[in-house]
């Protein structure tokens, strides 16, 4: 059975072991054993509230319950930009119009922004290879939609996510090549190592203040921006279909879209509703499939669980939950779930 | 004989004729023949002390051979650059972006937008026959201005500028504009060179984006060429560092030329040249070549000339200089060594 | 009978008769026949196709068919700042942080920008006040997302509503006072005239170009930035439940907001489904009042009809169409309409 | 017998209680014991051309009265502004916003975050104990340092500046800071002061946004304090530009007071002085008050004695003169009038 849950201390050596498999431009789960045990004892703190909400960081894992095997993770945080400095490029319009020379032109325009800050990220999502399949991938991802669904006071009213930029076979990044690595002398590897590690602000220090004409950069610089990595592509569809939608914030390094929301617009936050549950032994077959699938979360806040169950699990007044479904979710009977089609059923 | 003196109207059709020469495409002479047209009347009415052009006089003289009456070339003066509109000019400078524990500062040059040229005195308009190029005529008519200015400072601002046409590619392009003006006007330096001279720089400028340009995006051609001299602007930029002017931190926005900077004081010519009291005499033959001006404001006459100078005030020319330069005798002229 | 219907030339003495009661404030529809007559072709050549798509101002009208009176009027612009230049604020945040110093400052500051250009404007929104009653003015406003939905090639994926800024109960706008009059000398009034006029561009030319720091400004001005005028509240709230959000775009002159939607984030879109039209002569009566009600468009773009049904006309494949109401809707049974619920039945 | 000299770590006592005396808040002498002792350190260092040092040299002379051997003040000189960090300032520049349409031209004053006064001789850490404000000896402290700068003019950039500290209000507060630094920083003066001087001004300036700052959205305090000088900075502003120093385009990014600028050649003290070999002699009685000052770079002395100067190339002083400005016999001396 495939359970969403905040990550404990227990789940260290599971979390180095998928740190080792995420590869290059993962930055967000360094392989790192001292950066990953901060991370763990972080989130323990967010979920015990034994940190300001707004500086919390939490952590999920997905667990495979059949083997006790943690298998994936993901996080939210609450608000960047809160302890360190958080830039993005945002782009925007320069219009240059003289109706005497027929001239109207606009021209794209990068400004270097701290917009961001105290807003809510998602990131940090990592699916072992092997259970990619089932719509862990999805499960892993949206469970987060329900925590911001439940405990909306502990987030900014608008989340976004930021997705890894273009960059070629040989890990060249067009973007870097036309701006940062104009402004210091550094290979974009190292530069992407040292965001991973913390150090973004200060690489910052060394990047322009004033906007940067986008027609100044080459030409495959200007394509690129905005543009994710193709092994990114799934995510940036799922969380589209979601309702986030890129509205010019990018990256100040490879040009990757942060792509933003709401938290009232999300599908999965806006379709959620709240339903009893009604613990039963006997499950009937699930029918539909995957297609017909919902995301049930038990609406605790240190003990946060989230499930899939079939469609037909979802009655008028009730959600059929199978005894040990019941036991994983940590629910009794007449408890309030809180549920949601995994898909946007009308797309 | 060739003297310098104020254009008329009479002159436009060789002005004209002169301003559509290829070679003067590097020169701020407009080419159209309204705006000649309006130049000269700006001219006269300049030099005759016209109310409607106080504190934004322009001034242009003209080269004229004597005997055809043809015009060989021409040179203005704008009392006040930008003529009572903003001058604008790039500004070159520099930020420095520090990161202590990088132990980095980086240097990095940029360009703001600025006027703060507005107000000097601009030479511009020079422009002269091909054949005259590399003839002591060419600083005869560059240094006239001196001699003017040198004579009625009280008339110009102290401080002196001269934007010097920035360089262009094989094809005629302009790798500075090709790399920063272009893009937010799509279209090619000529078309916008055509504009600026119909409406006029500043228009054009107040068109240009506003945030400060970083060097190090620009082409490697266009950082080339800032601040670089167009190949047929050397012979003057070489007259005018010889008469002390010196390259500021300004720039052309268009081409990225430079520009030249030098207070009245301090210009060479200014320095040296004496005025004394005329002796026409027929008894002059030989002596030095020097620049010679009458004194007079409206009727302005620049010729070169041999003369032997002496001690006291009163120097000797010939009736043929006199009548060139319209002085009678015991008149005053000025004169400074070509 | 109450329908909306795009504007034609025989309702300019209507139209104009409309604008002599929109009072101080509402620039959008100036009292100037010849402005108002302009105003008529340009939308009429949109709705025949006449002008290219981008630069189309449509306008509808909302007709009490039993009169034959027009009695309000909205609109919608293709894409902004096409043949002027569109100016906005946009309030960024800058951040100034040193841990060693304890500063972590976040400074609210503003941008002049044309991000909007290109941008779907739903404007000139006015409903006769003898007509403020019976959801005519959800009926007018909403109308137009039914023709986004319609469609959506025609416009921009971005929509946005400028709202009129704060001001006090004689007129000032401590915004304008804070910022615009020190860049030059002219009452807000004045400069509000002439943004009517068309003259935004231009006034915009003496306005400081470079970011301005919140702060700078008096505390009367940081505090209305954002807030709309105390009459345009209704509206905001109207357009905030269909999904328009705040994004930090405000007007140069009185700090008033933009809000913004994804087309495809906006309910009444979102929401709306095609169904066939079934013409029948003797409706039911209504039951669930106004609650219930539904937006039915005839989907046709030159002929375009809006108009309300009550919810139990919505049948499974069909939607009961009384004959009268057909004959304004222009429609026969089976053709395909789209249909919304009036109101946000979640909320 | 009062003398300058360069400071020595016997001093540090004297020279904090100085700094900590209420008058010296508006020097840029640092208050903490831990600075205070880096800096004679950097001056030590300095004055024994250490290679440390090299290029940035930073001095600090003192003002001693020899009978006691208390301190009475403090005048710094760096060789170059920022000592080897950018130097920030305000540059007050302007732009021009022009509507055609609505026959507009304002004129808007801004200002620009710069550094490019870095690397210029700075005059710094002035200060005096309270009782000798009025007195000779304030000149002889602040124009040691001209004759230090004339005598040595290769250890030195060509141009000096002072940041004159600006204006503060009844209640200690500064305008300027309060309409402007204090929005990003969130502390009064006297705290981001307290910083600045632990840490660096640098370290403060690049925290400060990068934008301009439009003048007319400053408060109005703010705008009156851009370039005045704090009352208590008059008197020594009144000796600058006599001096021949002028208010240039830079004010302090902190209070906003005038930064004050001169060529090194152009001051009066150093067109004016003189160098004489000594000759030693007990019949020295009366004469003009001159500055007077060793030829040592790293035993630097001066002081304020009276003189009669003649034509030759040798000059009379008496024994203890001699012994205060540590010569002997036809070592040369050099002098200023007071």
């Amino acid at each position: 059975m495939m359970i969403i849950r905040p990550i404990t201390e227990n789940d260290f050596s599971d979390l180095c072991h998928l740190a080792k498999n995420t590869g290059f431009g993962v930055t967000s789960l360094p392989d790192n054993p001292d950066l990953l045990q901060t991370k763990i004892e972080r989130a323990e703190k967010a979920f015990n509230k034994k940190v300001d909400p707004p500086h919390a960081k939490y952590m999920f894992v997905l667990e495979d319950t059949d083997n006790n095997k943690v298998v994936g993770v993901c996080g939210i945080e609450a608000q960047v930009g809160l302890d360190d400095v958080w830039y993005n490029y945002r782009i925007s319009t320069t219009v240059n119009a003289s109706t005497e020379l027929g001239v109207h032109n606009q021209t794209p325009t990068l400004y270097l922004t701290n917009d961001l800050t105290g807003c809510t990220e998602v990131c940090s999502l990592f699916l072992d290879a092997d259970y990619r399949k089932n719509s862990n991938g999805l499960l892993l991802s949206k469970s987060r939609f329900l925590f911001l669904a439940d405990f909306p006071e502990m987030f900014s009213e608008k989340v976004f996510a930021e997705m890894r930029g273009y960059s070629d076979e040989q890990g060249h990044s067009p973007f870097w090549e036309a701006l940062g690595k104009k402004f210091f002398t550094m290979e974009f590897s190292r530069a992407d190592y040292l965001t991973g590690i913390g150090g973004k602000a200060f690489i910052a220090e060394l990047m322009p203040k004033y906007p940067i004409y986008l027609p100044f950069l080459s030409k495959e610089a200007q394509e690129v921006v905005g543009l994710v990595h193709q092994n990114t592509e799934p995510a940036r569809a799922m969380l589209e279909s979601e309702g986030f939608n890129f509205n010019g914030f990018i990256d100040i390094f490879d040009g990757g879209p942060a792509i933003e929301a709401f938290v009232n617009n999300i599908r999965a936050v806006r379709e959620s509703f709240k339903r009893h549950a009604q613990v039963i032994k006997n499950p009937k077959e699930s029918v539909g499939g995957d297609k017909s699938l919902y995301l049930v979360s038990n609406r605790s806040f240190s003990n946060f669980r989230v499930a899939l169950v079939p469609g037909s699990s979802i009655r008028q007044d009730t959600i059929d939950i199978p005894v040990e479904l019941a036991e994983q979710l940590q629910i009794c009977s007449g408890d309030v779930l809180r549920a949601v089609s995994l898909r946007d059923v009308k797309r | 004989m060739l003297i310098v003196r104020p254009s008329t109207f009479s002159d436009l059709a060789s002005i004209e004729k002169l301003a559509n020469h290829n070679s003067a495409k590097i020169s701020t002479l407009p080419q159209q023949r309204d705006k000649l047209s309006e130049k000269i009347d700006a001219s006269i009415r300049s030099f005759a002390g016209d109310e409607s052009m106080e504190g934004k006089e322009q001034f242009l003289l003209v080269l004229e051979n004597t005997d055809t009456g043809d015009v060989l070339g021409t040179a203005g003066v704008d009392r006040c650059a930008g003529n009572g509109q903003p001058f604008y000019n790039y500004r070159q400078d520099e930020l420095i972006h520090s990161s202590h524990q990088l132990h980095v500062n980086n240097h990095i040059p940029v360009l703001y937008m600025t006027h703060e040229l507005t107000g000097k005195t601009l030479f511009c308009s020079l422009t002269i026959d091909t054949e005259y190029r590399g003839t002591e005529y060419f600083e005869l008519l560059s240094r006239s201005r001196l001699l003017l200015i040198g004579l009625f400072k009280e008339r110009f601002d102290k401080d002196i500028i001269i934007e010097i046409q920035g360089v262009s590619d094989d094809e005629g392009g302009y790798p500075f504009w090709d790399s920063l003006g272009r893009h937010f006007f799509d279209m090619d330096f000529a078309t916008a060179d055509y504009y600026s001279g119909i409406k006029s720089k500043t228009f054009i400028a107040e068109l240009m984006p506003s945030h400060p340009i970083y060097v190090p995006l620009l082409t490697e051609a266009a950082q080339a060429a800032i601040g670089t001299p167009h190949p047929l602007a050397e012979k003057n930029c070489q007259l005018l560092h010889r008469e002390g002017f010196r390259v500021g931190k300004h720039i052309d926005i268009f081409d990225g030329g430079p520009t030249l900077e030098a207070q009245v004081g301090h210009l060479n010519t200014v320095k040296s040249m004496q005025s004394k009291s005329v002796k026409v005499s027929e008894s002059t033959r030989g002596g030095v070549k020097y620049l010679i001006c009458n004194g007079s404001f409206s009727d302005f006459r620049c010729v070169i000339g041999q003369l032997t100078d002496g001690i006291g005030d009163v120097i000797r020319i010939n009736q043929a200089l006199a009548k060139d330069l319209n002085v009678s005798e015991s008149e005053r002229i000025t004169f400074a060594v070509l």
